[in-house]
């Protein structure tokens, strides 16, 4: 049952490549309805067991899947009207290559089988690329071969790593299947200096797909330059996707007793990634490109929370999913501005509360969710990494932490108070907005802020069940 | 046997070599297409502990199909586009890129020498080096070259490195067919998606120079 | 609060507040003899008084109920000072622990009204004398406050009473001599910046802009400017009062006695304050800052010796 | 508790319905200032009861998220905060009935009328705090309500500077306040407050200092008061009122309370505090002098007060560090004392000068004058205000100051530094005392006093009846206080056993004192009573004549040729140069016949400066210089990842 959270988005996919544009559109958002029935059948734990080695429902990988299902289910939607209202000569390339992201990106939810993951990781590059390159204009090129090449060579280093944890098995002579449900099981009898190596390349390899600096550099290019709905399940989905293939990573070496320098790793990219984001946000004079150097913050900040573990870790896990929320709702705001206002520029635009009014609220709704401000989730979660990380005696890494995040916070809310609230010099509105367009931003951030008034008791457990193999708990 | 693996990896060695200091895109084209088929028919002559199968000559078959034919195919067609078919005004010069290459060699034969390999066969250190230097001389092309293409071909050139790599580390046992094939086409897939964004840039640029996508920066 | 009312105590606040433009008339007799000159008679203070209370008044049209209320207020708060005052030694006719903030306070709100009442005029002149007023009073401000820190360190006294009149007196003639003489020179210039005398500020010149206090006042005429009056020699009574307390030890001997030392040690401050401004001139306006802080530099290290003196 | 509750229900009614019915625009303002007003009443009148009558702390609990608990607790030092929260805000709301009048902006009020009742309720959520964790929440949400609250006039760009600048700080601040809790967290394991006390004095250092810096930047404590003279001017008045009345004690909320819990013994904490005081208390008040918008004069002067109230609050901390007791409990009492009087003296200072702006229509004091006239319930209620801030007896501030000054002399039986400390505090207050006197009669005398010198301030009436009610309102209570301080004070030294060193000290041990101060006032009172009396009586039959103002011979005067704020300023400011920073522009003379000359005066904040010149600037230039890193290259990109796999490979 499982593994009909891929096939059945892959035969889709595959079909809608080929179908006229309308059905096209039906078929998006029915998939993303069947894909989240699934999602939750396998949630609630109602689906029968599993027949295969390759794959498997660990809690991370079920938590990544259901935040990918959820995010789906409404950038669908939003795709369905943002297409009727912009002309696209290739809609079913688009629509196909969605639902064939979908499925790739599902694979890595589920995938146990180490080499299974990496081909799953690859295949979300391939299947994405379409859409970054959808328009064909020079900076989309541009952008797509950045973004197919870059992460082809990182996710092949990464390859190079899923030798070296073999191998790491091999010089202890040890035989089981190579997954990391039964590599884990004899995780501390490996060979630490192969395994450290391959951890290395795995961070490498799938931190440049997660967008840790100094791997990131595709990252905003791809992102500001993809239609929005594509940014927005780059940035919300993708990245966790990646993320879940280094957490599974860490978690190998965690319980092979190398959690200690697994950690200092992620804590190391964690901080360059979010110094790297706080010079680029400053001054930043295009919002895609902001939101998506905000995507590598928050991708810092997670690796900075899974590698303090304890609290961090939990607020890392709640982090990757109100980021996700809140992030992709920014992106879908950032697809209706960009229609608004043709262009990606801040200087141009302005006078969102008079001309886009509910864009400009959701847009500064999810700017405060993404600062961590209250009502939205990230204020739990960056409090709870900050006071995990202090538990933890990591001051140096809690001073960088603090110190980028008002750097970001000053950068960006410049840029987001002038796109709101400054004057703009002529009315010229391209496309009005629409209540449809409006909504899934919208239920986004509420969901986000429904899972801080009340977080469903299964979500907990499963965090809970996540973060326990890394050292976690929410007990400090 | 381990002489004519031997002959193989030398080969391995040979293209590489060529391949840095190679200035015409279908000569590099070539190139690969021979390494393509040398690399997969390595764990062929190998001296493995279960002789020839049935399942690994399939498989070589595979390989020598993607890698051989279909990749540099589809190479060929893009190189075939394009204008002006040769690399001009290198980032790395030829020269540099190639005693890079040799220092690459020096440089894995000592990393190999380095690690604590007891449980390896000495073919199978031989192709350490071999994988190590080739996947570092991919690297080298994909910073050195201007040319899309190039990098494409650096691309291919590490992501064999890589599989030699795995080749002297991996034992057979863990290598299940299935995820062979799955990394292949992934693989495949990857060539095919660069070739069509290649065409585009082609199009769109009237050149694959990557100096002229270098629009998207802050 | 000690309430006394014992006839001693009324006796010596009524006696000083008498005396007090008597004492202002000294001042002018001092100046008279050192410029050669007869000098107007020794009760002139008295005479202008009366002139003035017996006169109707001018007001500006510019001016609000606060330019009536200034003159008021600056002399309830003066008067008050001296209800508080133990003259000559004997007991106050109130007083109580802590009085001694309590009172400083009070003059400042005379000094807002009277500064609100210049500016309530529009004249550039009055705001000019204001602006200077308010300036210098608080570096005075730090000086008295560094005193009264010191006799709390010295005494643990915290009222007039308690300084002068109790057990643990501040004197000249006590151990810490040292401290109270800087005390005294710090004191002695706070008496001529509060009151607007020479080198500070000068009440006799003929141009307005370079007086503070008399250009504050300029508009006001009649009663007003009476109650004004009073409030000043109220203020320049106390300060001499203050001064000569420290300079003998009131708290020993008779009453009746006192009362005739103390105001023969007020006669000579008076006239030593006319000897100042008779040999000095009035120091340009930057430079009164610096004199001021010279009282508070001198009592700041008073009180810091103190950390030695009182363990 | 429940009774709070509903205070804070009626409260979030109010605001939310605003939302709802905005379009009927004296409806929504109807209801929401009546729900806000009476939500308000019942809390300040719960929590006044609750701290007079030594009520018993009521605690409520609810879990959250799992792994929290959202725990609120009302005990004296909390009622002592709420009753200024809720009692302000509501005077604040019925003030801002009339001073939110455009109709053609009926959306931008509801939005404000709804951030309004949500800074209430996180006020009164954050002094209620009984966990780290529900002292977070309620502390950002405060923040981004008054961030909305403070750009309320959007459209302008200085709004949105100030804005942004609140922001930063705010945000900045928070995060410091986190990383302290991270380190009480570390250290008992609990996000509860019980097990504080027993945290290593090291820890609790460095965890006081972390909160001290961020509630410091609510506070504005000196050099991080920034935002202050920016975001009070561009706030709507009765915003500015709550902010600057309410809000920024919330960050002396958070000084007193972590200061509590953890119960400190060594005398660093109060040391720090007094200095900290009396930078913020002398350079806050210079600038004030300094400033001419009036609206930025009273922001610094808000900053002086902080001052104050920190020099009370370090006083006392010394005295419990040194076992001193009369210093612990009048030093602690006198600084929240002054917490409550100054909440309700800038609050009428601000809503007043929101009176001025309203009829004006400009907030530089030297384009005003003579207001008292046209103005005066504005007027006198600002110059009972102004006498009050300035800490002068009968009124208010003076009691609180008092308290202040008596508890310092009484450090100053200590020895060491201590002893300095308490004689500098003690000459920081005389200081302060005296310049903020120099300020607000700068204030009273330029806005109010002397002529109008524009057409503007010649043409304005007085404002609305219920501003003024509600400017009347707060300087009675600023009398008030000033000659019955019994109950205030008594509250305030209540709040103060929370102390362990003084925990037993009682009423006889202080009202004496209180007594007699009250009864010098009173003393005070009848003799003016009489003089006035006498002077009328002098009077009688006299003739009272009007005529212009003496000219000292010069025979054409004209309204321009007052003594401006700036003039009266300037020798003041000149004397503390080192500090503040005065830019002037002078074409000077040049010619024998001079033509048209100009000046101009700007008096510019040296901590801004400084933050500017150190911090922001190096820091943005050290960035902008890393801004190569995505230089738009793939080689280079590719690059990067080698080097990090050589770089990784090493460090293995």
């Amino acid at each position: 049952m499982l593994q009909f959270v891929f096939y059945i988005p892959l035969i889709v996919g595959i079909a809608v490549l080929f179908l006229p544009a309308k059905i096209g559109r039906v078929a998006l958002f029915s998939t993303a309805v069947i894909h989240a029935m699934f999602t939750a059948l396998e949630w609630f734990k109602l689906s029968g067991p599993l027949h295969t080695s390759y794959f498997s429902n660990t809690p991370e990988g079920m938590l990544v899947l259901a935040i990918l299902s959820f995010l789906f289910l409404f950038i669908s939607l939003y795709t369905v009207f943002y297409m009727g209202e912009v002309e696209m000569s290739k809609e079913p390339v688009f629509n196909g290559s969605m639902l064939l992201f979908l499925s790739a990106m599902s694979m890595v939810a589920i995938a146990d089988h180490i080499i299974m993951l990496w081909v799953a990781v690859e295949a979300t590059t391939l299947m994405s690329a379409p859409l970054i390159f959808v328009h064909r204009s020079k900076a989309s090129l541009e952008a797509t071969w950045k973004y197919v090449l870059i992460c082809s060579v990182g996710i092949a280093l990464a390859l190079l790593g899923c030798f070296f944890v073999i191998f790491s098995m091999e010089m202890s002579n040890i035989h089981v299947p190579i997954s990391f449900s039964s590599l884990n099981t004899v995780a501390s009898q490996l060979d630490p200096v192969w395994l450290k190596a391959g951890f290395i390349f795995f961070v490498i390899g799938f931190g440049t797909k997660m967008g840790l600096a100094p791997m990131h550099t595709w990252l905003p290019d791809a992102h500001s330059e993809a239609p929005s709905p594509a940014s927005a399940l780059l940035s919300g989905a993708l990245l966790n996707c990646a993320f879940l293939a280094v957490y599974r990573c860490h978690q190998l070496m965690f319980t092979a007793g190398l959690g200690d320098y697994s950690s200092k790793v992620l804590i190391a990219f964690g901080l360059a990634s979010m110094l790297v984001s706080a010079v680029f946000i400053l001054n930043q004079t295009d919002y895609k490109r902001m939101l998506a150097y905000s995507s590598i913050e928050n991708m810092g900040i997670i690796a900075v929370g899974i590698g303090i573990g304890g609290l961090a870790a939990f607020g890392a896990m709640l982090h990757m999913i109100h980021h996700s929320l809140v992030k992709s709702s920014l992106f879908l705001s950032a697809g209706n501005i960009l229609l608004g206002y043709g262009t990606k520029t801040i200087d141009k635009t302005g006078s969102m509360l008079r001309l886009l009014p509910k864009t400009g609220l959701t847009f500064f709704a999810g700017f405060a969710g993404i600062s961590g401000f209250p009502p939205f989730g990230l204020f739990v979660s960056e409090l709870l990494i900050i006071l995990g990380a202090i538990k933890a005696g990591r001051y140096v890494a809690i001073g960088i932490f603090i110190f980028s995040l008002i750097l970001i916070f000053a950068g960006a809310s410049k840029l987001v108070m002038q796109m709101v609230f400054s004057e703009k010099e002529n009315d010229d509105i391209l496309v009005p907005e629409k209540w449809t367009r409006a909504l899934p931003p919208i239920l986004l951030l509420l969901t986000s802020l429904a899972l801080v008034i009340w977080l469903p008791d299964s979500i907990y457990q499963t965090i809970q069940n996540a973060i326990s193999s890394i050292g976690g708990t929410v007990n400090g | 046997m381990i002489h004519i693996s031997n002959i193989f990896l030398a080969m391995i060695l040979l293209s590489v070599l060529l391949s840095l200091r190679s200035n015409r895109l279908m000569a590099l084209v070539k190139l690969m297409a021979f390494q393509g088929i040398v690399v997969s028919a390595v764990p062929m002559v190998l001296d493995t502990a279960h002789g020839l199968t049935f399942n690994l000559i399939m498989f070589f078959i595979l390989l020598v199909l993607v890698k051989g034919i279909l990749i540099p195919g589809m190479m060929s067609v893009a190189v075939n586009k394009v204008v002006a078919s040769r690399e001009i005004e290198p980032i790395i010069g030829y020269h540099a890129s190639l005693f890079a290459g040799l220092i690459m060699i020096v440089f894995s034969v000592y990393i190999t020498n380095q690690l604590n390999l007891a449980s390896l066969a000495a073919s199978h250190k031989l192709l350490l080096v071999t994988g190590i230097t080739t996947m570092g001389a991919g690297l080298i092309l994909l910073m050195a070259r201007r040319k899309a293409i190039t990098q494409v071909i650096g691309y291919l050139m590490m992501e064999n490195g890589i599989y030699l790599i795995g080749t002297a580390l991996a034992k057979e046992v863990h290598t299940q067919y299935v995820v062979e094939f799955a990394v292949l086409l992934d693989l495949l897939v990857a060539v095919l998606v660069m070739g069509i964004v290649l065409n585009d840039i082609n199009h769109t640029f009237d050149d694959v120079d990557t100096a002229l996508l270098g629009q998207l920066k802050d | 609060m000690n309430f006394t009312f014992s006839f001693t105590s009324l006796f010596s606040l009524l006696v000083a507040f008498s005396l007090a433009p008597l004492f202002m008339g000294v001042i002018l007799k001092v100046k008279a003899f050192f410029g050669g000159k007869q000098g107007p008679p020794w009760l002139i203070k008295y005479y202008t008084l009366i002139k003035l209370l017996r006169k109707g008044s001018v007001y500006s049209t510019s001016t609000t109920f606060i330019f009536k209320l200034g003159p008021i207020i600056s002399f309830v708060t003066a008067f008050m000072l001296l209800l508080f005052f133990p003259f000559a030694g004997l007991p106050p006719i109130l007083s109580f622990h802590g009085d001694v903030v309590v009172l400083f306070y009070l003059l400042g709100l005379g000094r807002f009204f009277t500064v609100l009442a210049a500016l309530d005029t529009a004249s550039p002149f009055e705001g000019m004398g204001a602006a200077r007023e308010v300036f210098f009073s608080a570096l005075a401000e730090a000086t008295i406050f560094v005193i009264l820190a010191l006799f709390f360190r010295l005494s643990g006294s915290l009222s007039f009473a308690e300084y002068f009149s109790g057990t643990q007196v501040v004197n000249l003639w006590s151990q810490s001599a040292a401290l109270i003489f800087l005390v005294l020179i710090a004191l002695f210039i706070v008496l001529l910046t509060e009151n607007s005398r020479v080198p500070v500020d000068d009440p006799a010149t003929h141009l307005e802009l370079t007086m503070i206090h008399e250009v504050m006042i300029l508009d006001h005429s009649g009663p007003d400017l009476a109650l004004i009056e009073m409030g000043a020699f109220c203020k320049m009574l106390f300060y001499s009062a203050f001064i000569s307390c420290l300079l003998y030890p009131f708290h020993t001997g008779s009453a009746l006695y006192n009362v005739l030392v103390f105001n023969i040690i007020m006669t000579l401050i008076y006239a030593g304050v006319g000897l100042v401004e008779s040999i000095t001139a009035r120091y340009k306006m930057d430079m009164v800052p610096n004199f001021i802080l010279t009282s508070f530099a001198l009592v700041f290290f008073a009180t810091i010796l103190t950390m030695e003196f009182v363990q | 508790m429940n009774i709070f509750f509903l205070a804070l229900l009626l409260i979030g009614v109010g605001g939310t319905q605003a939302l709802t019915t905005f379009k009927r625009y004296s409806l929504m303002k109807t209801g929401a200032v009546l729900a806000i007003i009476t939500g308000c009443s019942i809390g300040a009148v719960d929590a006044a009861t609750r701290l007079l009558q030594h009520a018993e702390p009521v605690i409520y609990t609810h879990s959250w998220l799992q792994i929290f608990t959202f725990s609120l607790k009302i005990d004296a030092v909390s009622a002592f905060f709420l009753v200024p929260v809720f009692a302000i805000s509501a005077i604040a709301a019925l003030y801002s009935f009339q001073y939110l009048h455009d109709a053609k902006r009926a959306a931008g009020t509801a939005i404000n009328y709804f951030f309004y009742a949500l800074l209430i309720i996180s006020m009164a959520l954050v002094v209620c705090a009984n966990n780290l964790i529900s002292f977070a929440l309620a502390w950002e949400l405060m923040s981004v309500a008054s961030f909305f609250l403070v750009i309320y006039d959007v459209h302008k760009k200085a709004t949105r500077g100030a804005g942004y600048i609140y922001f930063i700080f705010t945000q900045a601040g928070a995060l410091f306040i986190f990383a302290g809790f991270g380190f009480l967290y570390s250290h008992t394991g609990t996000f509860g407050f019980e097990a504080l006390a027993s945290i290593p004095d090291s820890a609790k250092l460095i965890a006081f200092i972390l909160i001290l810096i961020g509630c410091g930047s609510k506070a504005g404590i000196m050099p991080l008061h920034v935002w202050l003279p920016y975001a009070h001017p561009a706030a709507p008045s009765h915003v500015s009122a709550v902010m600057s009345g309410v809000m920024i004690k919330m960050g002396i909320y958070g000084i007193v309370r972590f200061y509590l819990l953890l119960e400190p013994t060594s005398v660093v904490f109060g040391q720090i505090v007094i200095i900290l005081g009396i930078s913020s208390g002398i350079l806050g008040v210079v600038y004030a002098i300094g400033k001419q918008d009036i609206k930025k004069m009273l922001a610094y002067s808000s900053v002086e007060n902080i001052g104050i109230i920190l020099l009370g609050l370090g006083v006392g901390m010394l005295g419990a560090a040194s076992g001193n007791k009369t210093m612990a409990a009048f030093g602690f009492a006198g600084g929240l004392l002054h917490v409550f009087n100054h909440s309700i003296f800038k609050s009428l200072l601000f809503m007043g000068a929101g009176s001025v702006l309203h009829q004006t229509k400009t907030g530089a004091s030297n384009q005003l004058g003579g207001l008292m006239k046209t103005m005066p319930v504005t007027g006198r209620s600002l110059l009972i205000g102004s006498i009050s801030i300035s800490g002068l007896p009968p009124f208010n501030g003076f009691i609180s100051e008092f308290l202040i000054y008596y508890g310092a002399i009484h450090g100053l039986s200590l020895h060491g530094a201590s002893f300095v400390l308490s004689a500098l505090a003690i000459i920081a207050l005389a200081v302060i005392g005296a310049l903020a006197a120099a300020a607000f009669t700068k204030f009273i005398g330029v806005v109010f006093l002397g002529e109008p010198r524009t057409a503007n301030a010649a043409n304005a009436c007085e404002a609305g009846v219920l501003m003024g009610t509600a400017l009347s309102l707060l300087a009675a209570a600023c009398l008030i206080i000033g000659i019955w301080p019994y109950y205030f004070v008594q509250a305030a030294f209540l709040v103060t056993q929370a102390i362990p060193l003084v925990a037993d000290y009682t009423t006889t041990d202080f009202m004496p004192i209180m007594t007699n101060i009250s009864r010098t006032a009173a003393l005070f009172i009848f003799l003016f009573i009489i003089v006035t009396v006498l002077r009328k009586i002098f009077y009688i039959g006299k003739e009272v004549t009007k005529s212009g103002t003496w000219g000292c011979g010069f025979t054409q005067p004209t309204v321009r040729m007052q003594y401006t704020g700036t003039s009266y300023a300037d020798s003041m400011v000149d004397f503390f140069r080192p500090f503040i920073r005065v830019q002037k522009k002078y074409s000077g003379i040049e010619k024998i016949f001079p033509g048209k000359t100009t000046y101009s005066s700007h008096t510019l904040d040296t901590s801004e400066i400084g933050l500017n010149f150190f911090v922001v600037r190096p820091v943005l230039y050290l960035l902008s210089k890393l801004r190569w890193i995505q230089h738009g290259n793939i080689q280079l990109y590719i690059g990067y990842i080698v080097l990090a796999i050589v770089v990784m490979l090493i460090f293995i």
